[in-house]
């Protein structure tokens, strides 16, 4: 069985922005993503999900490197100055590269 | 019923009651946390019943006598940010952008307010035209749109269409799940009337008071959170959460006289002025305006504006339905 | 009544236009969601309050009544898929788990309907069995198991009970939640009868309307989410998904009637014959026969189907029992 | 009603069987699950409803009838413990932590068999003293904090405040949500008073009783679960989750005698020495006494003595109490 | 402290799927895994979890790397082909190895 | 665009756990933390979420290599033995490296 490299971005942040985010990642050239609520706390503070306002969101992309690359530079430019959020990218590996 | 004996009875209601338990909850923080879905629900639930039944009031006294004072409601609400702008700017010193996000909140509306204030003149049987639902339905998007383009420059003319932002936010503001439900369920209960009435009120209307109490224990932990931030919003945003529902309200009371409204409804049509929106303004500010500071709008709403007009507000319009009327 | 004003009171009950509202929603793209537990709490309550009625009229009608047209309902539940799979390969041309799958989704019921159909029946004063709610329990599963063999090839010898998803569907299709929850609070209602039934009423008799209309505004949300895959469907299934549940819902009042139900119950055993499952086949038949497009059956059923049923199959299938019983 | 018919009749209350069913359903392992926040959200409205109806109790009896036998019953759960605790450790042979852990359980209480207990009393017709949910209240957190201090060494003198563990426990027994939520809505109860109840009456207390019962399903399924369990407790524990709520309950109804209560309300306390807490005590025990095993303490809890408490337990505390009155 | 290397077998699938997945991974040789509901969308379109029927779950199983990659090899030839889902392999550190 | 390494460390506990490992974490010098309900299996046997008193949480933290060794550790000597718990490290690259 062989395993072929691909990125995984993890974005965290308000739960408000999860239809702009998944807008942003198709445009970047993403083929899917996962989402799930999630509470947590920050440079902005605690973030209580017992409110859907108030709480975040995590948003996990598997995308090949220029992809990811791509997503990460417009979150970067457009979101991350105004918004609570967070995003890493690391390592992973899929045996279905062209899923991605 | 006496002024201060209103004020008593209002401030004794289990509603009210539940509100300062879920602030004690916040603040002595305790382990009670409402499940995730919960407070969706309720929203879900409240939403539905107050449209539901603001449909049938409409189904009953006909659009022909709606439809004036709805109008009317809704140009104060589209006002309000005309005026609460400059004044937050000049007198307040806030950014463009926050005083375009809390004159937004502020023309906005809180339909839980609504609902306190309709359980208090049933409490001192007090009549009120039923349909007054629907001024809360027409008031919710107006200012949310005008003070989003003061927000974002309208007046230096720097504001535009084409911004991602303020295009999921103006959508949100119109088709948002707080009109949807509202409208949708008022034109249910318009279309399926009395008979409608009937088989849904086991779910809509007998439990309404309960669940509402249920909800301002949530809403009472959210604000409690908030208490810590009145540090941070300044003294005139303190004066401004208590002085504005007081002008505010008192112009929709009159408005409400003017309109040919009973005391009932003026005092509800005050009410709604007076309240500022913790939901629907937020989401859609939030995503159009992010430059401004949420803290700033929120806490004045949530923090300030909402418990005074619960406790104080409420009972202070009626008072002044009752003298225009005389 | 007649037949016109009844589809017109049908169409403008809260359920149908919640339901009308849902899809709406769904179409417009609103931020309305339902947050994850709310549908599986109604689904699990609409259930319970569903089977403990039919425990309490069971307890009241005495099981000798009631076995001989459970066994009749059950009988045709199993038989549905045998019509329906070669209609659907030879004229659908669609492949054998294609075939199987469908059929049994139109075999298997629609607990939701059913519902529809009781309220339908006390808006315009027509009694009933009430514990008609039994047949629903029973009808449950076996279309799914014979619906299932046939997908897998059992004509052509292919079936075999050691492949680990078809255990797990059957398992699921006899001991899931669908007809644990019915079954049990059937035998609930049948063992603490009209004493039990006093005490939990308050809780599940007077609010279920509403917490239907509650729930078919989801439901509609999600037909609403798959009206976009209408066009993937092919017109055979359109028309199949009218024509299926007129033709199996006369097969359904007819044998009521045989079997000796009032007009009432045979309108109420016709419903649920034409009635197609959205909860329980989809997952079963997911599971044991995942070549099957999921598109097809669940669009079907959910999209055209439902719809179908709901607005005009019920007030359908009742003329029908009527003109039986002149 | 005699002895054996009232068992016959709370053994086949709506409440009994639907715990009876979700232990079926976990023990076969159906596909049947609670949403995450379901519980959660019953747990909330139990207490919340409880509290309130004690509360509108109190508000008409008077604190100065009500004081006498609280402060009675919060002594008896904070003694519990300390007879509990040496019979664990030298004839059960437990570890100092885990006779800590199950006496702290032992002397607590559970909400729903005190629920359950009013059920039988009202379907009886036995009255009782409405305000006796204030002895749940207190009765919560005293066993809490002399379990936990015994199970800590205190005996040895090894028992020291500035354990984290320790800490978080202790505000969790006086400030968590259980504590919070009753005495809260008591407070609230006792201040709205009859016209409160009025308002919020359609929620809190008609579907009460349905409520309760869907709680016990999920009830019953986490009790299900644990029922694997029942073998590693050994025979020790299984006898004393049946001996020890028969001597504590008997001990409750006689102190209730003692302090002047009805026959209903000895049976309530009987009820609430009798039970043993798997709520409060689970959580505040797991993070203070770590190295005790929650499978003891729990199994038994929830396993033998809920169980025998709602079926046999009830009738017979209530038995007990008519014989002291006679 | 040492850490020691392990994988991290991530699965997103078809919420009705999650009882196989745990079952064959216990047949893979895993001592344990961690789930929890969430939404998303690939190749076979938007999957909403409002309704658990058309919700996915993430399966998360920390194994040895002969455990994982038997893992992968089953889903691959079992699942795969007839459900949603994607599945994806990442490295990891331990503190108690012989946990996994 | 470029990224800085940093280390993404993930508990998954008992959910009565979440306050005490979020104050362990801030002790350890995280600056923030993500967490979510989650339900499993393990050494300690099934975890069902339906219920919080028998859930578990998953609680995610990006932080300096540094703090997340310090982390690590304080979660060793003071719960791994009382609690049912795992926890793992793994390597993620940022773009706001201060942020952490
Ligand atoms: N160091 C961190 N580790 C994990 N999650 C974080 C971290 N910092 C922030 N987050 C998440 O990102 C959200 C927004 O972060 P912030 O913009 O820093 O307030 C927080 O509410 C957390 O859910
Ligand atoms: N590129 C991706 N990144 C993250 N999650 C994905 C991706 N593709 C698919 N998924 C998840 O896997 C599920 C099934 O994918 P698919 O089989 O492609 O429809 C989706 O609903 C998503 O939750
Ligand atoms: N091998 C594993 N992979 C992923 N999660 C695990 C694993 N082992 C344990 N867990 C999670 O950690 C919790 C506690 O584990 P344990 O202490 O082994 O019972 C479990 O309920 C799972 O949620
Ligand atoms: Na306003
Ligand atoms: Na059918
Ligand atoms: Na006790």
């Amino acid at each position: 069985m062989s395993l072929y490299p691909m990125k995984l971005v993890t974005i965290v942040c308000e739960a408000i922005l999860e239809e702009r985010v998944v807008e942003l990642l198709r445009q970047a050239g993403a083929h899917g993503h996962t989402a799930f609520s999630v509470r947590g706390s920050g440079n902005q503070g605690e973030r209580h999900a017992d409110i859907s306002e108030t709480g975040n969101v995590q948003v996990e992309i598997i995308a090949k490197p220029a992809v990811a690359e791509a997503l990460l530079k417009r979150l970067h430019s457009e979101l991350f100055s105004s918004y609570a959020m967070v995003a890493y990218e690391s390592d992973v590996r899929v045996m279905r590269p062209d899923k991605f | 019923m006496d002024f201060f004996s209103a004020i008593q009875s209002n401030l004794l209601s289990p509603a009210v009651l539940f509100f300062v338990l879920g602030i004690f909850a916040a603040v002595t923080k305790s382990d009670l946390k409402f499940p995730e879905s919960l407070y969706s629900t309720l929203t879900i639930y409240l939403l539905i019943a107050i449209g539901f039944k603001g449909g049938v009031a409409i189904n009953e006294a006909g659009i022909g006598v709606v439809w004036l004072p709805a109008a009317a409601a809704m140009t104060l609400g589209g006002l309000i940010p005309l005026w609460t702008y400059p004044v937050l700017r000049h007198f307040g010193k806030f950014s463009i952008a926050d005083a375009g996000a809390i004159a937004a909140h502020y023309g906005s509306v809180s339909a839980v307010t609504f609902i306190a204030a309709t359980n208090f003149l049933k409490s001192i049987n007090q009549p009120y035209e039923t349909y007054a639902s629907a001024f809360l339905a027409v008031m919710e998007s107006p200012a949310i749109i005008v003070g989003v383009m003061l927000g974002k420059g309208a007046l230096g003319g720097k504001f535009s269409l084409s911004d991602q932002g303020v295009r999921h936010a103006l959508r949100d503001s119109v088709l948002g799940k707080g009109v949807l439900l509202l409208i949708g369920s008022m034109i249910i209960g318009a279309l399926s009337g009395k008979g409608g009435m009937a088989s849904v009120e086991g779910f809509f209307v007998m439990p309404f008071q309960g669940v509402l109490a249920l909800f301002l224990l949530e809403m009472g932990m959210v604000a409690g959170r908030r208490l810590g931030d009145l540090k941070k919003v300044g003294f005139f945003l303190l004066l401004f959460g208590i002085s504005a529902p007081i002008l505010h309200g008192s112009a929709g009371v009159l408005l409400g006289h003017l309109v040919g409204l009973s005391t009932g409804g003026a005092t509800l049509m005050g009410v709604l002025s007076a309240s500022a929106s913790y939901i629907a303004a937020p989401a859609a500010v939030r995503l159009s305006l992010p430059e401004a500071n949420p803290t700033f709008s929120l806490t004045a709403a949530l923090a300030i504006t909402f418990p005074f007009n619960i406790t104080f507000g409420i009972p202070l319009f009626h008072e002044l339905a009752k003298h225009l009327h005389v």
